[in-house]
């Protein structure tokens, strides 16, 4: 096993204070112009991310997991997309979504992104090894002389045979998960408070997707830097985080502790997508959630879930507010109304 | 790489042999012959077509007199104009570099307008100036390229007088590069109206597809500045199309320079081949043609190899 | 008849929602594709003076105010909107208003018939080039080379030249030089269809590789030429006129909207008028086909037009 | 009805010529299993191990360098075109690539209705009712028939594909991939129509799947493929009880952390059983058979929680080794 290498943790500029939430974004809506109408991708969402803190971002396409976890630094280009609402406060101070210089900073420096598909990420006009260069002057990192030591280092870290070859080679020439493993390097190399990572293993093969997994783990006990990880797989999210939040049609159905939420799910919609995970059977037949993912351009009244809740009465024509059903849990589900969930 | 750059030659080679049979056709799709068509009024006098039939050698087979004309061609000997009885490549040589010079005038407004359009109407995409910019040069793309020559000749040489309207150069000044360049100015930009609009056309699509892609994402998620995600990233991976577009245009603006040369009365190609028109020289015409095509031939060869060079991914395809 | 295997039990289930996006009653494609077209403002407008031209061109006899071709002495270079000659007059005393309506007489079949022509021949072409890979696929593609090898305006002056200038030789030269870029369009199409998993399909459906091509190929094949064709009408409009500035279109004293340009150079000074009246009527109809063609665009493609 | 296998392959290898770079690619390997009537299979594995390849071979539209493919028992590497068309009667495909297998210029009435016109000569009016009909029967409504593949959800499109294979009364259908571009909760909706309709209409399934979950409800025996070749075969209930390969342990680990736990391995069954593992398949039980041939384990299968089953010494290729079954829960 590598021994650990010198990835310094990320140092604590002085004057910060280090208590309190790494990242806390408050109300955010962003919505879309599109043919069909206006896209309601992501409706009142508020997370909070603690220092050091692994958090889980389930949900099925449309669900707005992405939107929400791009907008943690308001990644988002708009147009297309338009931010409705939404305040964002990383490490004590506010990042307003028009400080566009200190954002800048934020960004690739006290937050670093991977995304889903690794190769795509890294342009095919350039060498891998040209791109983490310029990642790094961007932050201030000098000459490649003084940081090439800490490139290669990070580059073994995360189990690239023969990296000085695999800077040398252009995007398309490395596999998927190389490709996905050198992206991590890269965001680790920029010691960044918090590490998101957008569906990482959605799209490697199988042997792959382990190599990347066991690393995403090793990042987890090892480094001191929040992870942030957004994924459709609820398997991938129990073995690395510890808190995870459900979404559904661009807002937070369900919210707590791993293995809270996988031992005893509350909201209708977790408990049916743990039992599609986990391939249940009932009477010989696969656990069936009915209906189609909703559309994000015509969403029913009340809770969005209503059409494919076996458990739907009267009042779920409302949209139910986020419960706090015990510390740290929440679920958005009249059934779980603290003041009984009368019909 | 080498092997892709000599496939992309060696294509050539036939695409020349058939520029030279299509053009050596043509002369002899001629109502009446080749002979008839060259002597024009004087076709009546027998002896005179049976002299220059047998002096062209018109009576060998078909196939014969293409070799030997081809040969000769190879050889620099296009024949003698009909016209101004002087061999044709003493004509056309020298008018050819003004047309090329023409032509590269009309690129350069061409691609560096063009491109300059194209990108900043992709970054601000349906705003005020994107929406303009596509109308006009729709407008552009939709106007001969003689009547736009005309009215520019009309408003900044005749009216406003700031540039000359005919010609290359000036009795007074004489030839010098300065009043060279200044005659350029307007037929070169009249020229580039079309290839301009097809090529901001061209880089705008290419720029919006570019500026979606992860990688470009993933720039700004790294703390880029949106310039450099724009020019480094998304315009570094336009720039193989763009060139390949540009090639392309190349014959477009040889096209139109013939037509410009003809509006200013610049010393071209295109107006000797106008002239050779009126004069009905054909021999003049047949060579023009296909030099031109030649020289055509060779340049988008050349924007070929230059996409290839840029694009890592060709390389390796 | 055919072998449905007839289900021994229906299995209930669940009705799967109502489509997503919900639409009105689905109408035949004709209809969908008619719509689209309506709905689209500038194609309208695209259309509209298209037809207007078209109806000038139809009945200029009766709306021309003067003989296109008989000069008036005493209106020599009289300027737009003098009395009687709304556009103005040219050297020769002739109305401009008149010759452009006749004008649109060379103007639309000097554009339409030769991309209508090269629109079939370069279907069949591009057909062949891009569905048989093989030997006559090679043949044919290595030939569209050689006329893209040639300027299209030189190759047109070219064939114009040996051929004697009138508007036989205009239509042919130009449905010429457009055929191997509509070629290249079919081509590339039928290329990229050929290897799409829904040709596989069809093959795996028993359907031979000429039916393949009917019902697979052409309905994506059809619509992008008549989308490229239409569109480049407004471009041909244009080479036309070309044709007519350099003395190779319709002989002198008939109404040719580019030789009229080139007879205005003359006058320039004096009367910009003459050359630049005809010149606005090209680039009216050129915007319209332009026009018009997006609009098709939209509204033959299934994926794009219900998305209005 | 012939007790003869629908389909069966008989050390059918596929080696793609590729000329840059210029490595042939062995697409599959000497693989040899039948599919006979009722007892669908089952195929895992990597994308890229071959295994779409299994289902363009089995329709023809691939010839395999070597080896034989059957149908019915009759050898289809002379067949004639028409002889492919006839066993394709019989043989219906559902394509990976859903979407792209619907002609987006036309309805999916001419889509779905297409094997009819292909073996058939159907007026329109029967051609609507057949459509209509397996429409129904995978839970669509008829009346959408009109409507063009981009106007469906993703579990539509699925069924409607499903419809399109039904439609000339199949025996076998090949699943290339049924479920993988679902969402979760989608993908039961999908399977269990699969389910019902193979009980309803008597179908067999040969089910190609990197999930290896997807297969489990619908086959009763399974194979592992790792670039191109089988690594392990079980009846599908004892593939996921006792996988021996470690591949098949690493598959079933990704997937379901719980299903990993239970791990046997391979190398104390040697010693028991004084196999000596040379070459390919080696019978280690009724119907299971594993490859014993020394299996690379990548350097990066290190550690993770639940994948407690396997901790390499080192890296490169590396004889298997006894691994502790650290959990010891038997269920």
């Amino acid at each position: 096993m590598n021994a650990r290498p010198d990835v310094p943790a990320p140092d604590e500029p002085a004057g910060v204070t280090t208590t309190g939430p790494l990242l806390e974004m408050s109300g955010l809506t962003v919505r879309f112009s599109s043919p069909a109408g206006e896209v309601h991708a992501v409706e009142d969402v508020s997370i909070s991310i603690a220092r050091n803190e692994a958090v889980g971002i389930v949900g099925e396409s449309g669900s707005g997991k992405t939107v929400t976890c791009m907008s943690m630094m308001w990644l988002l280009p708009s147009p297309p997309a338009r931010y409705v609402s939404g305040r964002i406060n990383f490490d004590g101070e506010a990042l307003p979504r028009t400080d566009e210089r200190r954002i800048r900073r934020v960004r690739g420096a006290g937050i670093g992104m991977v995304f889903q598909n690794a190769r795509l990420s890294f342009d095919p006009a350039y060498r891998l090894g040209s791109q983490i260069a310029e990642a790094l002057r961007v932050h201030g990192a000098g000459r490649w002389g003084d940081v090439e030591g800490r490139v290669l280092e990070t580059l073994r870290y995360c189990n690239i045979a023969d990296p000085e070859s695999v800077l040398r080679q252009f995007p398309h020439e490395v596999s998927g998960g190389v490709a996905q493993r050198v992206s991590i390097a890269l965001a680790l190399l920029i010691r960044p408070k918090l590490l998101i990572a957008d569906e990482p293993t959605t799209a490697l093969d199988l042997l792959s997707q382990l190599e990347v997994l066991s690393l995403l783990e090793r990042v987890r006990r090892e480094m001191s830097s929040s992870l942030v990880l957004v994924s459709h797989d609820l398997n991938v999210v129990r073995r690395i985080a510890d808190r995870v939040i459900i979404m559904y049609a661009g807002r937070v159905v369900e919210e707590g502790p791993v293995e809270d939420i996988f031992a005893h799910p509350q909201h209708p919609y977790t408990q049916g997508l743990l039992a599609s995970a986990a391939q249940r059977t009932e009477r010989g037949r696969l656990y069936e959630l009915p209906g189609q993912p909703p559309d994000l351009a015509a969403l029913p009244p009340g809770c969005s879930f209503r059409p494919r809740c076996a458990r739907a009465f009267a009042r779920c024509n409302h949209m139910p507010p986020l419960y706090a059903t015990a510390p740290g849990r929440h679920c958005r589900c009249f059934l779980l109304d603290p003041r009984g969930a009368d019909d | 790489m080498l092997t892709y750059l000599a496939q992309r030659v060696a294509a050539a080679v036939p695409t020349m042999f058939g520029v030279s049979v299509v053009t050596f056709a043509l002369l002899h799709i001629v109502p009446g012959g080749p002979v008839v068509a060259m002597l024009g009024l004087a076709a009546s006098n027998p002896a005179a077509v049976a002299a220059i039939t047998r002096d062209l050698g018109l009576d060998k087979p078909i196939w014969e007199q293409y070799l030997i004309w081809l040969k000769r061609a190879l050889s620099g000997d296009f024949g003698m104009s009909t016209e101004f009885h002087v061999p044709v490549l003493s004509l056309v040589g020298p008018k050819l570099a003004h047309t090329l010079l023409l032509t590269a005038g009309s690129l350069v407004y061409a691609v560096v307008l063009g491109t300059i359009i194209g990108i900043v109407a992709a970054v601000h995409y349906r705003s005020v100036f994107d929406r303009a910019a596509m109308f006009v040069t729709l407008v552009g793309a939709s106007a001969p390229v003689f009547w736009i020559g005309l009215l520019l000749s009309y408003l900044f040489a005749i009216r406003l007088g700031w540039l000359p309207a005919m010609g290359m150069t000036s009795i007074i000044g004489g030839s010098s590069p300065l009043i060279v360049l200044e005659h350029l100015i307007l037929p070169a930009f009249a020229n580039s109206i079309i290839s301009m609009a097809v090529i901001a056309r061209i880089v705008r699509s290419s720029m919006l597809e570019a500026l979606v892609q992860p990688y470009v994402l993933a720039a700004r998620a790294r703390g880029l500045s949106r310039t450099r995600q724009v020019l480094v990233h998304a315009f570094r991976n336009v720039l193989p199309d763009a060139i390949n577009i540009t090639g392309l245009q190349v014959g477009f603006l040889f096209g139109g320079a013939l037509i410009v040369e003809v509006v200013f009365a610049w010393p071209g190609v295109g107006y000797l081949i106008y002239s050779s028109i009126q004069a009905r020289d054909y021999v003049t015409l047949q060579a023009s043609v296909l030099i031109v095509s030649a020289v055509f031939v060779i340049v988008n060869l050349l924007a070929d190899m230059a996409r290839i060079a840029l694009d890592p991914r060709e390389q390796a395809a | 008849m055919s072998t449905v295997g007839a289900p021994t039990r229906r299995p209930k289930l669940p009705d799967a929602r109502h489509l997503h996006p919900s639409g009105s009653a689905p109408k035949s494609s004709f209809q969908q594709g008619l719509a689209s077209l309506v709905a689209d403002r500038s194609a309208m407008i695209g259309l509209i003076v298209l037809l207007i031209a078209v109806g000038a061109a139809i009945f200029a006899p009766w709306i021309a105010p003067y003989d296109p071709n008989a000069g008036e002495g005493a209106a020599i270079l009289a300027p737009p909107l003098s009395p009687g000659h709304l556009l103005g007059a040219d050297q020769q005393g002739r109305d401009i208003l008149s010759r452009i309506l006749f004008g649109a007489r060379l103007a639309f079949p000097e554009a339409m018939i030769p991309v209508a022509a090269a629109a079939i021949a370069g279907t069949i072409l591009g057909l062949l080039g891009g569905f048989f890979k093989g030997i006559v696929g090679e043949i044919i593609m290595r030939s569209l080379d050689v006329l893209f090898a040639i300027p299209m305006v030189l190759l047109a002056i070219a064939i114009a030249t040996t051929l004697g200038s009138g508007l036989p030789t205009v239509i042919l030269s130009m449905a010429v030089v457009i055929t191997p870029y509509i070629a290249r369009v079919v081509a590339t199409t039928t290329a990229q269809i050929r290897s799409a998993p829904f040709v596989d399909a069809a093959r795996c459906a028993g359907f031979s590789e000429w039916r393949i091509l009917r019902r697979e190929i052409l309905p994506h094949v059809i619509p992008s030429v008549v989308v490229y064709g239409t569109t480049n009408m407004g471009a041909m409009v244009v080479f036309a006129a070309g044709f007519g500035f350099l003395g190779l279109g319709a002989p002198p004293p008939a109404a040719d909207w580019g030789a009229m340009i080139s007879d205005g150079m003359k006058s320039l000074g004096s009367a910009p008028w003459v050359s630049t009246m005809p010149g606005i009527a090209i680039v009216a109809v050129s915007l319209a086909f332009n026009y018009l063609g997006d609009g098709l665009r939209v509204a033959l493609d299934p994926r794009l037009r219900n998305r209005r | 009805m012939t007790d003869e296998p629908f389909v069966s392959f008989d050390a059918v290898s596929v080696i793609y010529k590729r000329r840059r770079p210029r490595v042939d690619l062995v697409a599959l390997d000497n693989l040899t299993f039948d599919v006979v009537r009722g007892r669908s299979v089952g195929i895992i594995g990597d994308s890229g191990s071959g295994k779409s390849t299994i289902c363009r071979v089995a329709e023809g539209l691939v010839r395999p360098s070597s080896g034989r493919v059957l149908h019915d028992g009759t050898d289809m590497s002379r067949a004639s075109a028409r002889m492919w068309r006839e066993a394709r009667r019989h043989v219906a495909l559902v394509f990976q690539d859903t979407l792209g297998s619907f002609n987006p210029m036309r309805p999916v009435l001419d889509s779905v209705g297409m094997p009819l016109l292909g073996y058939g000569d159907p007026t329109t009016a029967e051609l609507r009712d057949a459509v209509g009909a397996v429409m129904e029967q995978v839970g669509l409504s008829p009346s959408q028939m009109t409507r063009y593949p981009h106007e469906f959800s993703g579990g539509q499109i699925q069924r409607l594909a499903i419809a399109r294979a039904l439609v000339t009364g199949p025996r076998l259908v090949l699943l290339d991939e049924p479920v993988s571009a679902l969402d979760v909760s989608i993908r039961a909706q999908v399977l269990n129509l699969l389910s019902d309709l193979a009980a309803s209409l008597d179908l067999t399934y040969l089910v190609i799947s990197s999930d290896p979950g997807v297969p489990r409800h619908l086959t009763s025996e399974m194979l592992v493929l790792y670039d191109g070749r089988i690594v392990e075969r079980a009846p599908t209930e004892v593939l996921f009880t006792r996988p021996l390969h470690p591949y098949t342990v690493s598959l079933l680990a990704l997937h379901d952390a719980a299903l990993g736990e239970r791990i046997g391995h391979l190398a104390d069954l040697r010693e028991r059983d004084g196999i000596t593992a040379q070459t390919g398949l080696v019978s280690v039980a009724p119907g299971h058979l594993v490859d014993m041939r020394p299996f690379p384990i990548p350097a990066g299968w290190s550690g993770g929680r639940a994948h407690a089953g396997l901790s390499p010494a080192g890296a490169g290729t590396q004889e298997y080794q006894r691994i502790e079954n650290t959990t010891g829960t038997e269920t």
